[in-house]
């Protein structure tokens, strides 16, 4: 029941970061949010008794994409015009 | 109910969700971040549903890891066309469709 | 878009959400179970763990095609990195902890190599240790140890492919034997080692390179 | 499990992927011998697969030696290999095409970055087909999927100017959406029967579960997704006509009806009983596209436009004949030879549009005055790929739409037939108007650039072989006659 319970807080946890990830008006936060997402993902393998994936999504699925969304944001908006609109 | 089955309704929930983000965002970092929104929910469903009689199957996780692996590759490929795009016109979303011809 | 248009497409997910749930709800349980066929079968593998037998086994034909698509995302991705003249110059500011990063790397690489080492027959193996490889450069790169890459030279290309190609050779000369892919069992484990320690380095160069090519110019300390 | 006969149906994947490594590797100039080289063994080896075939009927290969479900299985039968005999020798043209096309000198600004990455990438794609047609396993068909996508979006982007980086973005985003709902749909598969080996799983009842209808909803969306039909063909004109001219003929002939196969395989087999409950949408939509594309191809003022719009059009007729699948195998037949010619056909158009392009350094239809009298070969093909397209005897157009339309009548249902007829004289209106540019006068000749023979002749011969499948077609067509092994 413990577990159940957890699974369902985890479950509304990585929605609510998913939905984050695409509501939020900053792109920065954005991505932010789309590694924490990342990172409760890694914690939904766990759960799921998938240690290989979640050693994966912590360096791929987490890390490296993180890493290049958080880089690109930064070259994005060194050169923001007006006319865009995050 | 058991967690595998937690997790695939979650998975579906996700990848709706990204599939909407994908089609109802303009800023093209947007979509990409929606992208790997929905993959992971169709890598949740996949796994959750298999194990959804609370048994563990490997099957499913070497598919996920797959997966993943070409999730970054994608990510990475779309990045790159956004950030040459920026650069040659300072765009971040694609023009109307109307506008092509 | 417009406004009707983007009500349609909230409505159609909404739908779509809602019929996916009520589908998986409903579902009995398949009578084909991959599980046990898979125990049966491991001590033919020339692994002990589950998921690498599989990954490098008994479907080692998708990962192959798998590596192939990482490598074709960046060879596209090469295509689109020569505006290094449209970019400005290497942005200035504070290097991130490069203290953390020499005491991280050593560990990121040893734990790499022992990532490789047991993922015969515990949770690892090529994909996690290449991926650790490369988050050792990213963070090397963020510490303004390592500098973004410019045009791959030969012996970078020749890294970059390296895996692939060993891979594809194995695969072939098992092809010429009659089965694509077909292990001996008493060989199994020495050349899915061996594919496995080609792909380390290759994945480790291929995910530090997405990275790396894309990357903002950093100044070196 | 396996033949006795050596078996050459995975090296046709194994040699692609070899050669595009080695191309990375060495660079342009080397890679190109070695791409040709390759793909010339690759078409020996489908002939030879093909003969094989004929003679001892079907193939199946179980990778690692273990067999579905547990491992994955590559399948031969005549459909597949039908069209890996197409991919063979398109790509072959194309090929000898490409190397004398990517020269520096190059006119139309693809700049270096198309040469240089022509070669690994062109291989990438070749492997992604060749490895599709043979799958007998949905999972590694996404692979197959993916590595088919990111190659094609590679190539569209390869040229890097703003116009080719928005297509190649487009095509991407819309290409990551479908394999993403075809890889739900495989989850759902995987989740209701615990396998996803083709050979392995039962056919769809009507006592399947909500979750298979769902999965195949998803998986039939995605691939009309990535097959442009309309109304989801909005990717597809700025993708295939602003890529580089070599590149447009691999996307128009080949990469399109890849998927359309596994659509079709999928349509048959798996899902078989969603097909026939709604086969007419797709002889809908074919109609629509047969009309829209068409339409479109006539106002279009670029001629590479032009010609992928005409694609929009063509790839209509592919699925014309889902509400007209029966035992004869006559509507199966129509759309496989539609698949063929039109193959032919349209790599050997966007390659005359290449030539025009090189030759004048301007893309627009207008542009043509004149060169009738100068181009005159190059002009030739393009008419004789035009009367493929328009559906005129001998060509293999023709015997298609004669097969389509003898398939339409049979059922009685005549209006198939009347759409077929209809969009021949649209396909007329259009090729027309391009001829008749090319012969008007021009007081202005601005001095021509220099083209090599080779491109002119490859697409000469590949638009020749487009007509003349139609004497031969029905010999072709028995190879359909070959069932998958059990």
């Amino acid at each position: 029941m413990m577990s159940l319970t957890f699974d369902l807080l985890l479950g509304v946890a990585l929605l609510w970061s998913a939905w984050h990830t695409l509501a939020t008006a900053d792109l920065i936060r954005a991505v932010v949010s789309f590694i924490v997402f990342g990172l409760l993902m890694v914690l939904a393998w766990a759960r799921l008794d998938a240690p290989d994936i979640a050693l994966a999504e912590a360096a791929i699925g987490a890390g490296l994409t993180g890493a290049l969304l958080l880089d690109s944001v930064g070259r994005l908006k060194a050169r923001r015009r007006p006319g865009d609109n995050g | 109910m058991s967690s595998g089955l937690v997790y695939a309704v979650v998975g579906v929930l996700l990848f709706v969700l990204g599939a909407a983000g994908m089609l109802l965002l303009p800023h093209l970092l947007r979509k990409i971040l929606a992208f790997n929104l929905l993959g992971s929910g169709a890598f949740l469903t996949l796994v959750g549903l298999a194990q959804r009689d609370g048994s563990v199957d490997p099957v499913p996780h070497a598919m996920v890891l797959t997966g993943i692996v070409v999730a970054v590759a994608a990510t990475a490929l779309a990045l790159a066309l956004l950030r040459r795009l920026h650069a040659l016109s300072g765009r971040t979303q694609l023009a109307d469709e109307s506008a092509d011809e | 878009m417009n406004r009707a248009l983007r009500a349609a497409v909230v409505l159609g997910a909404g739908l779509l959400a809602g019929l996916l749930v009520a589908a998986i709800l409903a579902l009995p349980v398949p009578a084909v179970r991959l599980p046990t066929l898979v125990a049966a079968h491991l001590p033919a593998s020339g692994v002990t763990h589950p998921v690498t037998a599989v990954l490098l086994n008994f479907r080692g034909y998708d990962t192959l095609l798998e590596v192939a698509v990482l490598a074709l995302a960046l060879v596209g991705l090469l295509a689109q990195s020569p505006p290094r003249e449209l970019m400005h110059a290497p942005s200035p500011g504070e290097p991130v902890l490069p203290l953390l990063a020499r005491v991280l790397v050593p560990f990121l690489i040893l734990s790499a190599g022992y990532l490789l080492w047991s993922g015969a027959h515990r949770p690892g193996g090529a994909f996690q240790a290449g991926a650790v490889l490369a988050a050792a450069a990213v963070v090397l790169h963020l510490a303004r140890l390592w500098p973004a890459w410019d045009r791959p030279g030969r012996s970078l290309r020749l890294g970059l492919v390296g895996g692939l190609l060993l891979f594809l050779a194995v695969a072939a000369a098992l092809l010429a034997g009659g089965t694509l892919l077909r292990f001996p069992p008493q060989l199994a484990g020495t050349l899915i080692l061996l594919i496995e320690i080609g792909l380390t380095v290759s994945l480790g160069l291929l995910l530090a390179g997405l990275f790396l090519f894309l990357a903002e110019p950093r100044s070196l300390r | 499990m396996n033949d006795p006969v050596y078996d050459v149906a995975p090296w046709l994947v194994l040699l692609p992927l070899a050669w595009a490594g080695l191309a990375f590797v060495w660079g342009p100039g080397r890679g190109a011998r070695l791409a040709l080289a390759g793909t010339a063994l690759q078409l020996l080896l489908a002939l030879r697969l093909a003969a094989e075939l004929l003679s001892l009927g079907g193939r199946r290969h179980a990778v690692g030696g273990w067999g579905a479900p547990l491992g994955i299985d590559l399948a031969v039968d005549g459909l597949s290999m039908t069209m890996l005999l197409l991919t063979q020798v398109v790509a072959f043209a194309v090929f000898i095409y490409a190397r004398a096309y990517f020269t520096d000198r190059s006119a139309d600004g693809d700049g270096h970055g198309a040469r240089n990455h022509f070669w690994p990438l062109a291989g990438f794609l070749l492997a992604a087909m060749n490895a599709l047609y043979l799958s007998a396993d949905l999972f590694n068909l996404y692979v197959t999927l993916e590595l088919l996508g990111l190659a094609a979006v590679g190539l569209v982007a390869a040229g890097g100017n703003a116009a080719q980086v928005s297509a190649a973005l487009r095509y991407l985003l819309v290409s990551l959406l479908a394999s993403g709902a075809y890889l739900l749909g495989v989850a759902l598969i995987y989740g209701s029967y615990g396998t996803v080996a083709l050979s392995a799983l039962p056919l769809m009842s009507a006592d399947a579960p909500l979750a298979v209808a769902l999965a195949a909803a998803l998986m039939g969306i995605a691939l009309l997704l990535k097959t442009a039909l309309f109304p989801f063909h909005f990717w597809l004109p700025p993708a295939h006509g602003g890529a580089p001219a070599p590149v447009s003929a691999l996307l128009s002939a080949l990469v399109v009806k890849a998927t359309f196969y596994l659509f079709l395989r999928l349509g048959l087999g798996l899902f078989a009983l969603l097909g026939e409950a709604i086969a007419w949408l797709p002889g809908l939509l074919g109609s629509a596209a047969i009309f829209w594309g068409s339409w479109q191809a006539l106002r279009a003022q670029r001629l590479k436009m032009l010609v992928a719009y005409s694609t929009v059009a063509q790839l209509g007729y592919l699925f014309l004949i889902f509400p007209l699948l029966a035992p004869d195998g006559l509507a199966l037949q129509a759309g496989v030879m539609q698949a063929l010619s039109h193959g032919l056909a349209k790599a050997a158009m966007f390659m005359t549009a290449g030539v025009f392009l090189q030759v004048t350094g301007r893309d627009a239809v207008a542009d043509l005055a004149g060169a009738a009298g100068r181009l005159p070969v190059t002009l030739f093909a393009f008419g004789l790929a035009g009367v493929t397209l328009m559906g005129l005897p001998p060509s293999g157009g023709f015997l298609a739409k004669w097969l389509l339309i003898d398939a339409a009548l049979t059922q009685g249902q005549w209006g198939w037939a009347a759409v077929v007829i209809a969009g021949g004289l649209l396909t007329a209106l259009y090729v027309f108007r391009v001829v008749r540019q090319a012969f008007a006068s021009t007081e202005a000749t601005p001095p021509l650039a220099p083209v090599p023979r080779t491109l002119e002749w490859t697409a000469f011969a590949l638009a020749a072989a487009s007509v003349l499948l139609g004497l031969r077609g029905m010999e072709v067509l028995h190879l359909l006659d070959v069932g998958a092994a059990s």
